[in-house]
């Protein structure tokens, strides 16, 4: 029981450091005031008790100095520790552009990791060492929020939508884990661990581990089986919007507004198809919904962003 | 206390405090409703941004002579109650029956109308649920909007099935002559709530009925 | 007790008014008033209609004109209240897509 | 004006006996001890599951319930003293009691209204349990969508039904309260002169008001996506499960100053007393109430920071979080102040004052953690945020609650209680509480989630401290049951001022009859004039 036992958590991440000094910054602030109150507190409860009961306090009826000065103090306080908090969010919030991809599912009760080169797992991601990796997240039923705790990381995981998330691991070694928000019966099991390895032993686990085919090419076959080839072909004009070069450009639609084409407008393109039309194209295309499952989506959402650097590719040779 | 008039409750001063007490009573009340319907009012907005296609297509289903010949009705039903607070404040007999009849018949035919109405959606298999169908391939999100329609209507029509009753009451008192120039507070207050309710519907009927119907 | 007794042809206006602003929402709605960039312009429509529609009766029906300071400023923290509600549940809807999640646009991107 | 011991005087207790007399009685003071009495029920048995949970973390793995079991624990236990204890605690009970006399009143503005909120109160109770005997519920007290709407396959319908009704009597009791406050207080008795207490719940009332309505709009449709298979949360159909957060924190944030506020206008009202002076800066601790409560409704999005809510609505609400913050530390510094040169007395009522200050101070702190957004990724939904609601709602509203109730039983029963057991009491609750909560920050800290009931076995010595420290709080609370019952029988008789308090509720006598004055007082000087010699005859 005693093994392992610890009042800090492990910091395994680059952004640990940096959640911790602004905790500790708040720990320091949180010790200085609540000593201060009750210092005086017990002094003046001591120093003016009651000596006899007829004595009567002279009433002050308050200072506006004073007044001012403490909501001052801790106003100042406070917004330094927003804007901290803020900055450090922001960094949260945004993957660096040379992070590597894993796609996330959850489920009652488990978690689905795959990797693009089409590795898949459950309940273990195999992350390589010092490297930015950015989750793709979406659920199949309730929300779930991926929490690992020694990176000092989380994001809910929402169905019907994509979030991402981020982190670079700085410390080999398994870390905890948790869906930490409430999802259900086996909520508290659905865990399970982060194996963080140097980038040499990561390869070695990549080419070791069952991988039918990478993500871009199962969605490749996909694109095929469910006849979005047919529309949106690779060169020339087909009846829908060719998908080449899409991925992380802008796209101008029929209303007018322009659009930023990430993983989130793909899928609304194949689930809801009304609901943004490129301009100059008819509103013809059926809804995939219920054709298409999670992970399907991820596959094509995989193969559309490959079409993105082949072009790149062919334009940079 | 040097006397206490029968319709004064025994924890007022006076008359007009007992007034003031049951007017503010009432504004305090209806801010509550502001905000009931409001959270509605405020997912309604997301949504119909979110969906404007979808939601001008629903829209388009909806039967706008209807709804426009009820939002008719109930704005009138709103001047006959008005008219009847303000016989009980001249202490008009006659004519808080006369207006308190005429109210409650102009709220019956607005959920006369709203039934006929439902009626039809259940028919054309709007009513959200396993019947739900509907030609477009924005169906799920269509059904949405009628999510929206049934619960905001229902929950309207749920206020003025509640306002019927209270007109019904009030009706019985007048024709008892209980309410007089100098004590009308029941038929005020009432009538806040009655007013309240067409206010509603006024927001409601545009949402519902007009929202993006060119766009369809 | 004293009553502000409201002279009825000023209901019979108001609800005359009220008809008329109805006839005019119905109307305008089967105009496009504005496509593209300005595909909200018959909400706006439609809304400030409802908006005045909504205070005609507020002040003359349910004689909030005539009333207290206190009245008013109840129905003021009502309305207050609600737009607090909207706006910041607004402030987050809205703004969602607002962060790439790649930064910036149509440059190098992942590789 | 006073009695003398033993002679017979009409009061509100004796005013009638039978069943009838108290169920259907119009009297505030009939309606506090009705609504005193089912929410130390609800109270109760909020504590037995709590003391349930605490049973099953003692070990790691799981072994004393099913998970399904643990899940329905925690859930009512969540309801149960959320909607049924908290929320009435003191706004139904002291403030039912204490509002009208503390504005020399004969009674609230709506006094049916009052009953019927009993009614309604009692009514949603029965739902709730209903629901909890008939297999239960499993969502959370949060009735987060999807799952609530969807996935859980528990007594959901019942149960949100059950906490939409009970809103309904919190909506009538706060309209009560702000109608009374502004229209029957007695001559004399401006806004300024106002005892902080009424301020506490009016500013307590408004939130009732204005936030309560969406939180019954919100469950209702939960209730009736579920029942009818309307869909507006429904992912499946293009709903966004995000906005039922947004609804149900619009109403739930602000409900924490529901509990908190009363509290702190409670402990205004003891340190005043027992320090025999006057608040310091008492117009901007009245103030900072009605700032606490308009604030209040701006920060809910601080519960959502990864919820994948906009980035940029985060930081509005963070900011936001922060500016709340101010007027909650400005009461602390001016209690702290109040002290300064006062005659401070340490009866019971005093030592809860003195405890609320500590772990209200504490709790407020560490609410600083959750606002500032990169942290508050780090401990969301963990045990430091378990720990931190709990200092706030049990280590500041149940510690004013109870003080309250110590201070003001000599004025609702006529009787003292047992002073030496009482002092021992809240020393062991104050004990028991650390102990129990404490331990759970650093948990929080570590990552170990909320709800659940199987953990790291290396989290083990902290979650043993926590259990061990609800035992002890267990007997803290039970200790007083037992004398305070004990006391209506065999407590000594009070006269109408034991504390020699300003206040008009104490210039009546104990217990005060129903009209609760024998004529309407008249106001001549500010609250808590402790420092004129008449104060202190009893």
């Amino acid at each position: 029981m005693w093994d392992r036992f610890r009042l800090f958590p492990e910091q395994a991440s680059t952004l640990a450091g940096k959640v911790d000094s602004l905790f500790l910054l708040l720990v320091l602030i949180s010790a200085f005031f609540a000593g201060l109150i009750f210092l005086l507190v017990a002094v003046f409860a001591i120093k003016y008790r009651r000596r006899s009961d007829t004595e009567r306090p002279r009433p002050i009826h308050g200072s506006t100095g004073l007044e001012i000065f403490w909501t001052v103090i801790p106003l100042g306080i406070t917004l330094t520790v927003f804007g901290w908090g803020a900055t450090l969010y922001f960094t949260m919030s945004r993957p660096p552009a040379t992070s590597m991809e894993v796609f996330v599912v959850g489920k009652q009760w488990m978690w689905k990791f795959q990797h693009p080169t089409g590795q898949r797992e459950i309940n273990e991601l195999h992350v390589p060492l010092n490297r930015p990796v950015k989750l793709t997240m979406t659920s199949e039923d309730v929300i779930h929020s991926f929490f690992v705790p020694a990176f000092r990381m989380k994001f809910d995981v929402v169905p019907g939508r994509y979030t991402t998330t981020w982190f670079q691991a700085t410390k080999t070694g398994d870390f905890h884990l948790f869906c930490s928000q409430y999802c259900g019966t086996s909520h508290a099991l659905m865990g399970g661990r982060v194996v963080v390895m140097e980038q040499g032993d990561y390869e070695r686990w990549l080419s070791g581990a069952v991988s039918e085919e990478s993500l871009a090419a199962a969605g490749e076959k996909l694109f095929g089986r469910l006849g979005c080839s047919s529309c949106h072909q690779r060169v020339g004009t087909g009846r829908g919007p060719s998908l080449v070069g899409l991925f992380g450009n802008r796209v101008k639609l029929t209303t007018g507004e322009t659009v930023g084409a990430d993983e989130t407008y793909i899928r609304e393109s194949i689930l809801n198809p009304q609901a943004k039309i490129v301009a100059g194209y008819p509103p013809i295309m059926p809804t995939f919904k219920g054709l298409i499952s999670e992970e399907g989506l991820i596959q094509i959402i995989a193969y559309i962003k490959s079409l993105r650097i082949e072009e790149k590719a062919k334009a940079e040779p | 206390m040097a006397e206490h008039p029968s319709t004064l409750a025994h924890q007022f001063d006076d008359v007009e405090q007992q007034h003031e007490a049951s007017n503010l009573g009432m504004w305090v009340f209806l801010i509550t409703e502001i905000m009931f319907f409001g959270g509605v009012f405020t997912l309604f907005t997301v949504y119909v941004s979110a969906y404007p296609e979808a939601f001008a297509q629903g829209s388009g289903h909806l039967d706008l002579a209807l709804g426009t010949v009820n939002t008719a009705v109930l704005l009138g039903s709103s001047f006959t109650m008005a008219m009847a607070v303000r016989s009980a404040q001249t202490g008009r007999r006659n004519g808080q029956v006369v207006y308190l009849l005429l109210t409650m018949f102009l709220g019956l035919v607005f959920l006369g109308i709203k039934a006929v109405e439902y009626l039809h959606k259940f028919e054309q298999h709007l009513v959200p649920g396993p019947n739900f169908s509907f030609a477009s391939p924005l169906a799920k999100n269509v059904q949405l909007f009628f999510s929206f329609y049934f619960a905001m209507t229902g929950l309207h029509a749920l206020h003025m099935i509640v306002g019927v009753g209270i007109l019904a009451v009030l009706l019985v008192q007048a024709w008892r002559g209980r309410y007089t120039a100098d004590y009308c507070t029941p038929v005020e207050v009432s009538g806040l709530y009655w007013h309240f309710v067409d206010i509603v519907w006024i927001f409601l009927f545009p949402f519902l009925y007009l929202v993006a119907r060119h766009a369809t | 007790m004293t009553h502000n007794i409201v002279p009825s042809r000023i209901y019979l206006r108001v609800f005359v008014a009220l008809l008329l602003l109805t006839a005019i929402t119905v109307g305008a709605s089967f105009y496009d008033l504005g496509g593209g960039r300005l595909h909200y312009l018959n909400a706006i429509v439609a809304m400030t209609i409802a908006v005045s529609k909504a205070t005609l009766v507020v002040l003359y029906f349910m004689h909030v004109r005539y009333s207290s300071r206190l009245t008013w400023v109840f129905v003021g923290a009502g309305v207050f209240w609600l737009m607090i509600l909207i706006v910041l549940t607004l402030s987050d809807v809205f703004t969602r897509h607002w962060i790439p999640v790649f930064p910036p646009w149509g440059s190098t991107g992942p590789r | 004006m006073s009695t003398s011991v033993g002679e017979w005087r009409q009061h509100y207790l004796n005013a009638g006996y039978s069943v009838r007399s108290w169920l259907l009685t119009t009297d505030h003071k009939r309606i506090a001890i009705l609504y005193l009495a089912s929410i130390t029920l609800f109270f109760l048995l909020g504590g037995v599951l709590a003391g349930l949970l605490r049973l099953e973390l003692l070990t790691p793995h799981g072994d004393l319930v099913q998970a399904e079991t643990y899940n329905k624990l925690f859930t009512l236990h969540g309801i149960t003293m959320i909607f049924f204890f908290l929320i009435p605690s003191i706004p139904a009970v002291l403030g039912n009691f204490l509002v009208p006399m503390m504005i020399g009143a004969r009674d609230l503005a709506f006094p049916r209204l009052n009953l019927a909120s009993w009614y309604v109160y009692v009514l949603g109770g029965s739902f709730t349990i209903v629901a909890a005997v008939t297999g239960g519920v499993d969502t959370g007290w949060t009735f987060y969508t999807p799952y609530s709407s969807t996935y859980a396959n528990t007594n959901v319908i019942l149960t949100a039904l059950g906490v939409f009704i009970t809103g309904f009597s919190s909506i009538l009791t706060g309209l009560n309260f702000i109608v009374t406050i502004h229209k029957m207080r007695a001559p004399g008795l401006t806004w300024s002169r106002l005892p902080l207490f009424i301020w506490a719940h009016y500013a307590t009332s408004l939130i009732m008001v204005l936030g309560t309505p969406v939180l019954a709009v919100t469950i209702l449709l939960v209730a009736l996506e579920r029942g009818l298979g309307i869909g507006i949360f429904d992912p499946v159909l293009g709903g966004d499960p995000v906005l039922f957060q947004h609804l149900f924190w619009f109403y739930s944030h602000p409900a924490v100053y529901i509990m908190i506020l009363p509290s702190m206008g409670v402990v205004s009202e003891l340190i005043a007393c027992f320090s025999r002076k006057r608040i310091f800066g008492y117009n901007v601790v009245a103030f900072s109430s009605l700032m606490i409560a308009a604030l209040g409704f701006l920060v809910w999005g601080h519960h959502m920071f990864v919820s994948s809510q906009s980035m940029y609505a985060g930081m509005i609400f963070s900011l936001l979080s922060f500016l709340v913050a101010i007027p909650s530390a400005i009461k602390v510094f001016n209690w702290t102040a109040t002290l300064y040169k006062g005659s401070i007395a340490y009866q019971t009522p005093m030592l809860y004052a003195f405890g609320f200050i500590g772990l209200f101070t504490i709790g407020g702190l560490t609410g600083l953690f959750l606002a500032t957004l990169a942290v508050d990724v780090h401990v969301h939904d963990t045990y430091f945020v378990v720990a931190h609601f709990h200092y706030i709602m049990v280590g500041g509203a149940i510690m004013g609650y109870l003080g309250g109730l110590h201070f003001w039983w000599p004025k609702m029963t006529g009787r003292m209680y047992p002073e030496g057991w009482a002092r021992v009491a809240a020393a062991i609750l104050f004990v028991g509480f650390n102990l129990t909560f404490f331990p759970q920050f650093i948990l929080g800290f570590l990552g170990m989630p909320r709800r659940y009931h199987v953990y790291p076995p290396e989290w083990q010595i902290l979650n043993v401290l926590s259990s061990a420290g609800a035992s002890i709080l267990g007997v803290g609370y039970l200790l007083p049951v037992i004398y305070l019952l004990w006391s209506l029988r065999y407590g000594a008789i009070a006269g109408p001022n034991p504390w020699g308090a300003t206040g008009l509720e104490w210039q009546t006598p104990s217990p005060p009859p129903t009209d609760n004055f024998e004529k309407t007082p008249v106001v001549t000087e500010e609250a808590y004039a402790y420092s004129l010699p008449e104060a202190s005859r009893g």
